[in-house]
């Protein structure tokens, strides 16, 4: 069994995102992803800072501190792409024009809650920048995670106990062992590593698991 | 003739009183008004309330305005960043109070402010701890938490471009929550990179109407100059 | 006694109109007051249906369909005037963004409620257009109308008996025989036309009336 | 490649289906989509429920859409205009059903569905004939009624340029209600002027992003020809 590193979970994300759709990909590790889109899909990036059509980053002595990611990095913009203020992209999020988001995080709830966004650990500053909008805002909210913590534990749980930034948002899981649909009947599970098989899973996964129809 | 242009830093912000709130554009320093902030550090007002999506990085503009212990009270979303060790010193000793904000809940009750609204359900932040103690309600199946507008009694904001009668446009992801604080405050002053004469911008591209605007200050040569 | 006409009116309203205001003249017969507007004073013309700057109308043959005011009239845009689109116009109105508005009124109560939408009558099919949102969102209200109607009654009333556009929104009231300011302490008389006497005004409208200090 | 320019109007109708709820466009004839209109008087979807800021003019456009016994009720501010009398006839013979909503409350709740708000407290109305039977608050001491969003099925726009990606500009006061609407709509089909090239239209001044565009039609030399 041979757990998927983070390019290659990003790799297996970019794969489910169809030619036209409308994406964010959260701070942090989703934004490998925009590194596997094939070229020859026409996929529209949206940067919850003010744009739409982001590009991949300028060449050395390119950059410009005016045209920066939802991170504060430097960013292109794609030819028919523009520009937007902070109302009107908080508008497609949350007025779901978004057809996909994907996010980090903490841990995923069997009901599809999330948390992303805060340890709960008591001498923590909270910030939670666009996390909440972005959860509750598109059409589908794919979590790309490790499967389990440093430490062995499940990152899937029963219940979240870290705190939420949205209830029942996710959609489908992608973690460096399988790719996991949310559904009302429970989790179903699409693929799994090679080698792995279905109790394996289970077995370290803290929830009930079947595979997909 | 209405002049809306001011070509002292200090004049644009010399009536800012202690106690007010400022709303300060910018999504970290894109769009940060630095030259104005210096202006309200030098102008001395105190016990302000700060609404930013950030909480000042490094040690210039808004971490500035806070190392001057100029700030009671900040609203923001994302308060902790790599440099944001000046905010952070000052809370971890209690001397700065947080109101963290879901950032598209801050968007739109800024935008509430702007165009009047006594308040708005928003879906954003339902069921987290940033919606304990708000007033919730499900409207055609779906879960809302209660928002109220924030106004504030000055914005201080970066354009690109402005004439005399506080027409702004903006450049690239600078242009982030200028535009919405432009109108959610009783006096908004912009600084700008250039003033051009009237009619120079185009009516149809005009992104903050002059009426939203009070004052324009020119800053030459602010703009970056890296090609994209 | 001698009643002004609406242009006189119109004319009146517009000395009181300082540099810098932004106004909505509302349809009907404040729109002449555009016309009185002094032309070394620069003035901001608000028209809802998306500018700021609005100029008179233009010269014949020079019409352009999808340059229109709110009346749905052929009009022009004063260099360094602008377009912007619904949402954004009523939020400048709603929002306390205009300096003044003027309308026509059915009726203005003793407190300043406003009627100018509705006659009550049965079968009058309603259609309010923005006169609502001017009413409450303007940071002064000024209506221009005539002191009676064509029957003799006092358009200045105790309680407005036609359905209301708002609630204590009227600042001032200009008609052809007196300006009157609504006030939290009762109405008051700033100036009456040549020839009337308070006691006049007063046997003819419906209302306490008192001269303003 | 994704191209959403549709070269036929009646292809850009055809799924406009029985009972949806039509959000069109214009203020007057200023924006109307009045060639879309006619492709769905010909294609036939019945039972509709209009939103529109008038009820028609004439005998064209929204008029006949009417005339043709299409709509069974129509949302808009200001339904009576001197020709508004294919309207005017429906409405007195009972054969139409009418909700008259106060022009920024249309335009706000219309604003409220595209950005995902659940519903609004606006103070335009409140005390009046058009708030009766709302709920009301008090907030800071001024009055609101609670209003609701209005969704679309489909938004029929006019613009003035689009390109495959569907990004719009407009031209003058026929902007109105095309960048709210196409933000409320489910699918959104907007008549263009003229289709552009990806590029053409600078990034800062695209008023409607692709993101709220389904479908561009091009009409070729329908911009008016009056100069201003």
């Amino acid at each position: 069994m041979k757990r998927l590193d983070r390019k290659q979970i990003a790799a297996r994300v970019a794969r489910d995102i169809p030619e036209g759709a409308y994406v964010n990909l959260g701070i942090g590790a989703p934004t490998l992803i925009a590194n596997f889109l094939p070229k020859d899909r026409e996929i529209f990036l949206h940067s919850e800072n003010g744009l739409l059509g982001m590009g991949p980053a300028p060449a050395p002595g390119q950059e410009d501190p005016e045209l920066i990611n939802a991170g504060k990095q430097p960013v292109t913009l794609l030819t028919g792409g523009c520009y937007f203020h902070h109302g009107d992209s908080f508008a497609m999020m949350r007025g779901g024009h978004l057809d996909i988001c994907v996010l980090g995080a903490f841990q995923v709830s069997a009901s599809g809650d999330l948390a992303n966004w805060h340890t709960g650990a008591p001498d923590a500053i909270p910030a939670v920048g666009g996390a909440m909008d972005l959860a509750i805002g598109a059409k589908q909210v794919f979590v790309m995670m490790d499967h389990q913590t440093k430490s062995g534990e499940s990152k899937i749980v029963p219940v979240c106990t870290y705190p939420l930034t949205g209830i029942g948002c996710v959609n489908r899981i992608y973690t460096d062992l399988a790719v996991i649909d949310v559904t009302p009947q429970g989790l179903r599970v699409l693929e799994m590593v090679e080698g792995m098989t279905l109790d394996e899973l289970r077995a370290i996964s803290g929830v009930p698991l079947e595979m997909a129809a | 003739m209405i002049n809306k242009i001011v070509s002292s830093l200090a004049a644009a912000v010399a009536d800012v009183h202690d106690g007010a709130t400022v709303m300060i554009g910018g999504f970290g320093t894109a769009g940060m008004p630095s030259e104005l902030i210096d202006a309200l550090i030098e102008q001395g007002a105190r016990d302000l309330t700060i609404v930013n999506n950030n909480a000042g990085n490094g040690d210039t503009g808004l971490a500035a305005l806070l190392k001057a212990r100029r700030v009671r009270k900040i609203i923001c979303s994302f308060p902790r960043q790599a440099d944001s060790y000046v905010f952070d010193g000052l809370y971890r000793a209690g001397e700065i109070e947080l109101e963290v904000v879901p950032q598209g809940n801050l968007a739109c009750r800024i935008e509430a402010a702007g165009a009047g609204l006594g308040a708005i359900f928003t879906p954003t932040g339902y069921g987290t701890l940033l919606a304990e103690g708000k007033e919730t309600r499900e409207i055609n199946g779906r879960h809302y938490v209660l928002e109220m507008p924030i106004h504030a009694d000055f914005a201080l904001i970066k354009a690109h471009k402005g004439d005399r009668w506080g027409n702004l446009v903006y450049r690239k992801t600078a242009r982030n929550f200028g535009p919405i604080m432009a109108r959610a405050a009783a006096c908004t002053i912009a600084q700008v990179s250039e003033v051009v004469e009237l009619g120079e911008l185009d009516p149809e591209v005009v992104i903050t109407p002059g009426i939203f605007v009070k004052r324009v200050v020119p800053l030459g040569g602010s703009t970056p100059t890296a090609t994209a």
